[in-house]
């Protein structure tokens, strides 16, 4: 009786081998496709984004786009620089550093250098809670709770303001901040440490004498990826930092940001093909530029780190 | 110890100029610890007055009447049916959509590219695509989807425009549950005569699931409460009825009409009721707030859990 | 399915009408919030069966219309009033008249007007915060149309949103602020808020308030409230249950008071739908906004 | 003795490795000047000849890191896995006669024909019934009758049958070190492969666990052809036929492996197995 | 010589460790029935007692996983890094006499006094200058001239100050392996350390670079306390003045280096310093 488990050569003769060779390189193909759309997709934003801020670039020159001091491209004295988006979107993201940063680097060291196992297994994902909080919801937060709260304290902060916001994103990236340092503090071999503590350091000293300079690259990552994402965070500024696109470098006072005003020309419809349509390509644009810097700066760190060690 | 022209440093007499700079040391130590404590709770506290506050204003609200009512003109009357029903569908097509593309491609990257620029190019590309903002998303949809494509504000066009928002979350998680699987369990698999996409089939992506579906909720999750690129496509209305079932009573049974249907969903829901001029909106608000949250918990909730199993069970 | 969109100030009412006509018939009714400007957009290019307005169609619009076309049928539906607001603490803005308004609103104020004294002698050193309605709205274009003499012209340099609710807390949060917004916001909100009265011709203070701007007193702020339907749809059963719906009394008065609005008289329902049953299109105001616009005007505007 | 300590530096004045003798028995595969080189450029296997028996079990000891695993995974073109690794040489599977290690040759090919063992017992996060079946249906199997045949005879081959028999549907995680390794040998044996790649297959077990296992690789050594590395030298010399003395990538001693435990003719394998360094 | 093959399972009738002899040269620290268990509850330390000779060098040998590690590391009390881990016995320092390991004592304390290097060059992400100078800032020491001179001193010390003294302000990282070993070395011994311990300091490095640290070894040895573990035998037979011989966990036999490289009392140090198994 022939054994009915086919042998190599029954596979070949009876065409199964090709069979299989066809689904698998069928399949390859199928799989780079896929990993191909996101590269696709990239493609898209630039495409959609420069194409539909053609007609905008033809009106405004780039150099009044960007050094312009009055952004009000719908109204009578149509004015398109951008500057006071810009630098309410910058500065929304750098105050959001300003908490993010120190707190976010105290508490990975803390995590990584000083709590048990235990402990730093249950922070983590309760830390993770905060980045889950849809953005709608904290954005309310800010307006209706956090703002009345704090006008007790800060004298001459409008009930729209770019403050309160800023320390919402700040702690809303927090988690980002720490997961990504903290995972490149975890990188820093052992070893390090050892020879730390053997010094007869103790354990703030191993943390940011060693570890920290150590993990150095990956933390900056941390902190420009966090920057990205806070210049890139939109219903938060725009439900609590208001509309107006007003330059201005006091915190206390409400100014839109760039996401805040595509959302604020999205709520109205938008007829494609006016000016107004294209304006929020045009500042998508410059917001996408941005983050991409950030974004590439932030990969290379990221990855310098994992190659060092 | 002749040698030694520091007399200061030489054997105990440095451990008694030590004694100040450790006890100044230990106390810094306490210091930083209770920084990260402080802040940690401070970050978890306002968490909780968050939630909190969202729960004292909305959570008397909720009940089933809220939940199974249509929007209405009346506070007291409306209700939230058509906006969950709109985020689940809206959730479902986003996850048909992203994940098998996601994972497909997380493995392709894993496996099969080789280290070239392109695979290059594309894990560059990947990494960016994870933090571009999600407005930037909401345009590439206006643009590409509703005018490009004229496919209308719909069910499909917004499970499209958050399937690519998560779609490099599910990537990134696939590679890493991926490179997490032992090697020895991929050679077996390759010593038993099978060929890669069988090695993929039957042992990579089974193995890599809990890691794969970690990712794949904490990605709809996010999406559940994207609300910037939602406003991009358009979808700010009062949607006071269902889309037509996916299942019908004739032949074929399954009915894809709801695609292609208007939709609302419940960030949408809240932003609208927020900025209603009548206090009674503003507690349905609150009240689709705290739905969201528990929503988006739970499926956190369920991530951790997962990720937690899949740490136990590779300990084991 | 009979589409609706347009106006955020006739949204309550649309959203009204929408909810209880499909309690009644069965019929699905959407209604979108694109404001004034959006939804004539829309409403052009065959996308709408019925827009609201919170002024009459422009001529730009009318064009628009006419190039796809697009024929309309004007119907009033209820009474507005704009209010001016300030913080409940502001002592000084009690009331102010139309060209003091222009002095704030005007284009040439851009980066200009930014404190209080530059408005009127007497108002303190304070900067002014401005909060309104966003371009695509008709309050702004009825606003800037009152205010500044030419629809649809203003400074930018103003919290402009098409949602009031940011206006209602960025001035109930700001000492220095004014803004504007639907009457019905203001009611809602009225501990929040203070209206500022108007000057009028004659010199007397009006405040705004559901009676003045019903009874035209409450000028130049007071304005009508439109849907426009499109002639072709109501060929669609939907729709024509749907415009007979809005034009029965019962449910134009008891509606429109209940979302805050001035209803109509019993005889312009009358009208109204005669003026459906005849297909009567176009528009009874040429082009535009016109100020001082009484019920009795509306009712003229239906014959 | 204090120069032995130096004995961990190969010596120059050892004679050359001895090549192997042809071989009388019948062959399944010869192994002819075959050299290996790792990505990163490492020489790890030098110039390697060697026969592999019918039906016999061939046994590959030497120091640690001397090659054996780099040589058994080439039987069954392992490192194709992993790029940059390179073939030379020529390694013949008879009496068909085609050269495993070819370019034109399908590493998945080689591997249908060729089973293996691994160091660390491996088995899927699956059944146990699904880890047996697991070859075969990657040979299109899906005829239960036929699986369910198969099973227990691969089963009962790896003598793990009668702990299993009971429990085919249960995780094979639920199984002991030992247990897993049977399986992983019952895994292997399934498809009928005609030759069987060990590679320290006991290392990992206990003893008695060992002892069950190299019993079986006797009694599976009559039917099928065995290469199996293994540092634990009394195993060698009791399961294998042939021996293969490996030293930093060469051969130095091949034959019966009697000879090579009772009289080697290298000193440097005489060295190895009196269980002096090196 | 087959039966040498089993001479990897202890035999049980080897006689039991050998008691160090009482010590004649001035002695620095004395360990005292010490044991030592992992968190895992591993016992990894059994009951050993030895001397530690002032200004000698003392070598801890023993077969790979003996403790060798584990008893050096103890000695700075790197154990309490980790929690759960145990002491028990004392390590007394002398003429002091304060118990290292006891309850009370700082583990801090215990590492100002007694410095460590580690089997791979762990420089940390700082220039070289600064490398050398932590230990002293450590301490609080900020004067700008004194940390100068002590570095100096240091690099001398450790032979590297000619390769480093253009280079200070540089990353530590764009040194060769053996140049960051000397690196750890010089830093180790920057604070003046009462004893020195060293982990298998040379292993990671190339014969050269291991000649150079162990002429260095040689001269650290003359003034100050230095315990080495090493598992290179002609290492410890060249550099150190006693060695101690662990298996297992015990310390098997403690002696002047000469004798125990020459004349072991114990057959299990016989076996291993000649090069046999275990
Ligand atoms: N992937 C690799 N890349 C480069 N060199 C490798 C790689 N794998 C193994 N080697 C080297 O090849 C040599 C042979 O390794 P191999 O694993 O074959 O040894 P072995 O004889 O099986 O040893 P053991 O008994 O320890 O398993 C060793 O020197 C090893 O360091
Ligand atoms: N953290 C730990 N937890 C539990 N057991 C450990 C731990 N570290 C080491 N061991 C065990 O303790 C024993 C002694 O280890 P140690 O590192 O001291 O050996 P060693 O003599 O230094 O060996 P080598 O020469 O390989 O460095 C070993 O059996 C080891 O497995
Ligand atoms: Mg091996
Ligand atoms: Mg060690
Ligand atoms: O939304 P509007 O009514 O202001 O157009």
């Amino acid at each position: 009786m022939p054994s009915p488990i086919p042998t190599a050569d029954d596979l070949i003769r009876n065409g199964y081998i090709r069979r299989r060779r066809a689904i698998g390189t069928m399949m390859a193909l199928i799989m780079f496709a896929c990993a191909a759309l996101s590269v696709f997709v990239t493609t898209a934003i630039v495409v959609i984004l420069v194409e539909e801020s053609w007609m905008f670039f033809r009106e405004v020159p780039i150099l009044d786009f960007l050094t312009g001091t009055m952004w009000t491209p719908v109204f009578t004295d149509a004015q398109f620089g951008v500057l006071p988006l810009l630098v309410s979107t910058l500065q929304v993201a750098f105050l959001a550093l300003l908490i993010a940063i120190p707190m976010g680097t105290v508490m990975a060291i803390y995590l990584s250098e000083y709590a048990s196992t235990a402990v730093r297994e249950t922070i983590k994902p309760a830390l993770e809670l905060l980045e889950a909080v849809p953005t709608v919801v904290y954005g309310y937060f800010a307006l209706i709770v956090m703002t009345p709260f704090l006008q007790k304290f800060i004298p001459g902060l409008a009930g729209i303001n770019l403050l309160v916001p800023s320390i919402i994103l700040g702690i809303m990236i927090l988690p980002y901040v720490v997961s990504v340092s903290e995972d490149a503090m975890r990188a820093v071999p052992n070893g390090l440490r050892e020879g730390a503590y053997a010094l007869g350091m103790s354990r703030w000293q191993v943390a940011f004498r060693v570890v920290l300079p150590g993990a150095m690259s990956g933390v900056t990552a941390a902190y420009i990826l966090g920057m990205s994402r806070a210049v890139g965070e939109t219903m938060v500024v725009a439900i609590a930092a208001g509309q107006n696109p007003n330059l201005t470098f006091d915190p206390r006072e409400g100014a839109a940001t760039i996401t805040a005003y595509i959302v604020q020309m999205s709520l109205g419809d938008l007829p494609r093909g006016t000016l107004a349509y294209s304006t929020i390509f045009s500042t998508g644009l410059l917001l996408f530029v941005i983050t991409l810097m950030f974004n590439i700066a932030g990969f290379y760190l990221r990855k310098r780190f994992r190659e060092v060690y | 110890m002749a040698v030694m022209t520091e007399g200061n440093l030489s054997g105990a007499a440095a451990t008694a100029a030590a004694v100040g700079a450790i006890t100044r040391a230990k106390r810094i130590d306490i210091v930083v610890a209770a920084c990260g404590v402080v802040i940690m709770v401070m970050a978890m506290g306002l968490l909780l007055t968050l939630i909190g506050d969202l729960a004292i204003r909305g959570l008397g609200r909720i009940d089933y009447q809220f939940l199974t009512s249509f929007p209405s003109r009346r506070p007291e009357n409306a209700g939230i049916l058509s906006a969950w029903v709109g985020s689940i569908l809206v959730m479902l097509t986003t996850a048909v959509l992203a994940i098998p593309i996601g994972v497909l491609a997380g493995l392709y990257l894993e496996e099969y590219a080789r280290k070239n620029w392109i695979s290059n190019l594309i894990e560059i590309n990947v990494a960016n695509l994870a933090g571009v903002p999600s407005i930037i998303y909401g345009l590439l949809a206006l643009g590409l989807f509703v005018y490009g494509l004229n496919l209308g504000k719909t069910i499909l066009v917004a499970g499209m425009t958050l399937g690519l928002l998560i779609l490099p979350i599910v990537i990134v998680s696939t590679r890493e549950a991926i490179r997490s699987i032992p090697l020895i369990v991929k050679e077996a698999a390759y010593g038993l005569g099978a060929d890669k996409w069988q090695v993929m089939w039957h042992y990579i992506i089974p193995a890599a699931r809990p890691g794969i579906l970690t990712g794949a909720i904490v990605g709809l999750s996010r999406a559940i409460g994207e609300t910037a690129p939602i406003i991009t496509i358009g979808a700010l209305t009062f949607i006071a009825f269902l889309p037509p079932p996916p299942i019908t009573d004739s032949f074929p049974f399954i009915s894809f009409a709801w695609l292609h249907d208007q939709f609302t969903v419940l960030p949408i829901q809240m932003f609208n009721w927020v900025s209603r001029p009548q206090e009674g909106f503003h507690i349905n608000a609150a009240a689709t707030g705290v739905v969201l949250m528990v929503l988006t918990l739970a499926l956190n909730g369920m991530a951790i859990y997962i990720r937690y199993r899949l740490r136990r069970s590779v300990r084991n | 399915t009979v589409t609706v969109d347009g106006s955020s100030t006739v949204f309550p009412i649309s959203e009204a009408f929408a909810e209880e006509f499909q309690a009644q018939t069965g019929n699905r009714v959407t209604v979108g919030l694109s404001g004034t400007g959006g939804g004539f957009e829309k409403f052009c290019r065959g996308e709408l069966d019925v827009t609201g307005a919170s002024r009459p169609i422009r001529t730009g619009e009318m064009e628009a219309c006419a190039a796809n076309g697009i024929e309309y049928i004007e119907l009033p539906v209820a009474m507005d009033g704009l209010a001016v607001v300030v913080h409940p603490e502001n002592t000084w803005a009690e009331c102010m008249s139309v060209a003091e308004l222009k002095t704030i609103w005007e284009p040439a104020a851009q980066g200009v007007i930014t404190n209080w004294n530059q408005v009127r002698e007497g108002f303190p050193d304070a900067p002014l915060r401005l909060f309104g309605a966003g371009t695509d709205s008709g309050t702004y274009d009825y606003f800037t149309f009152a205010i500044n003499g030419v629809e649809h012209e203003s400074r930018g340099d103003y919290t402009a949103t098409e949602d009031d609710n940011v206006t209602v807390q960025g001035v109930s949060s700001d000492v220095n602020a004014l803004g504007f917004l639907g009457l019905a916001y203001y009611e809602e909100n009225a501990d929040k808020l203070k209206t500022v009265a108007i000057q009028q011709e004659d010199g007397s203070c009006v405040s705004p308030s559901v009676e003045t701007a019903g009874n035209g007193t409450y000028q130049p702020l007071s304005r009508p409230l439109f849907v426009y339907i499109n002639a072709a749809s109501l060929d669609r059963p939907e729709v024509q249950a749907y415009v007979d719906f809005m034009m029965t009394p019962e449910n134009g008065v008891t509606l429109v008071q209940e979302v805050g609005y001035v209803p109509l008289p019993a005889e312009a329902f009358d009208l109204g739908r005669a003026k459906v049953a005849e297909r009567r299109t176009g528009t009874y105001f040429e082009g535009g906004s016109k100020v001082g616009v009484s019920i009795e005007d509306l009712l003229a505007s239906e014959q | 003795m204090p120069n032995t300590i130096a004995a961990d530096r190969p010596s120059d004045t050892l004679p050359p490795p001895l090549r192997p003798e042809p071989e009388s028995a019948p062959l399944r595969a010869t192994i002819e000047n075959f050299n290996f080189y790792y990505a990163d450029g490492f020489h790890a296997i030098r110039n390697v000849s060697m026969p592999i028996l019918d039906r016999q079990v061939t046994a590959l000891i030497g120091p640690s890191g001397c090659g054996k695993s780099t040589l058994l995974r080439a039987l069954n073109r392992m490192h194709d896995l992993y790029p940059g690794n390179r073939y030379e040489g020529r390694i013949t599977l008879l009496p068909e006669g085609t050269n495993l290690i070819g370019r034109e040759m399908d590493p998945v090919m080689v591997r249908l024909r060729i089973g293996m063992v691994f160091q660390k017992p491996n088995p899927f996060p699956k059944s146990i019934y699904e880890n047996v079946a697991a070859g075969l249906r990657v040979r299109g199997i899906s005829d239960r009758r036929v699986i369910d045949e198969a099973v227990e005879i691969a089963l009962r081959r790896a003598a793990i049958w009668d702990e299993t028999k009971d429990r085919l549907h249960k995780s094979a995680y639920e199984l002991s070190g030992g247990q897993q390794q049977r399986l992983c040998i019952a895994r292997a044996l399934a498809p009928n492969p005609e030759i069987l790649l060990l590679d320290e297959p006991t290392s990992a077990l206990d003893p008695i666990a060992t002892a069950k296992i190299e019993e079986l690789i006797d009694e599976i050594g009559k039917e099928t052809t065995v290469v199996i590395v293994t540092h634990n030298m009394q195993q060698a010399s009791r399961i294998s036929a042939r021996t293969a003395f490996m030293y930093l990538g060469e051969l130095i001693e091949f034959g019966e492996t009697s000879q090579i435990f009772t009289n080697p003719r290298h000193p440097r394998t005489e060295h190895y197995i009196t269980g002096r360094y090196g």
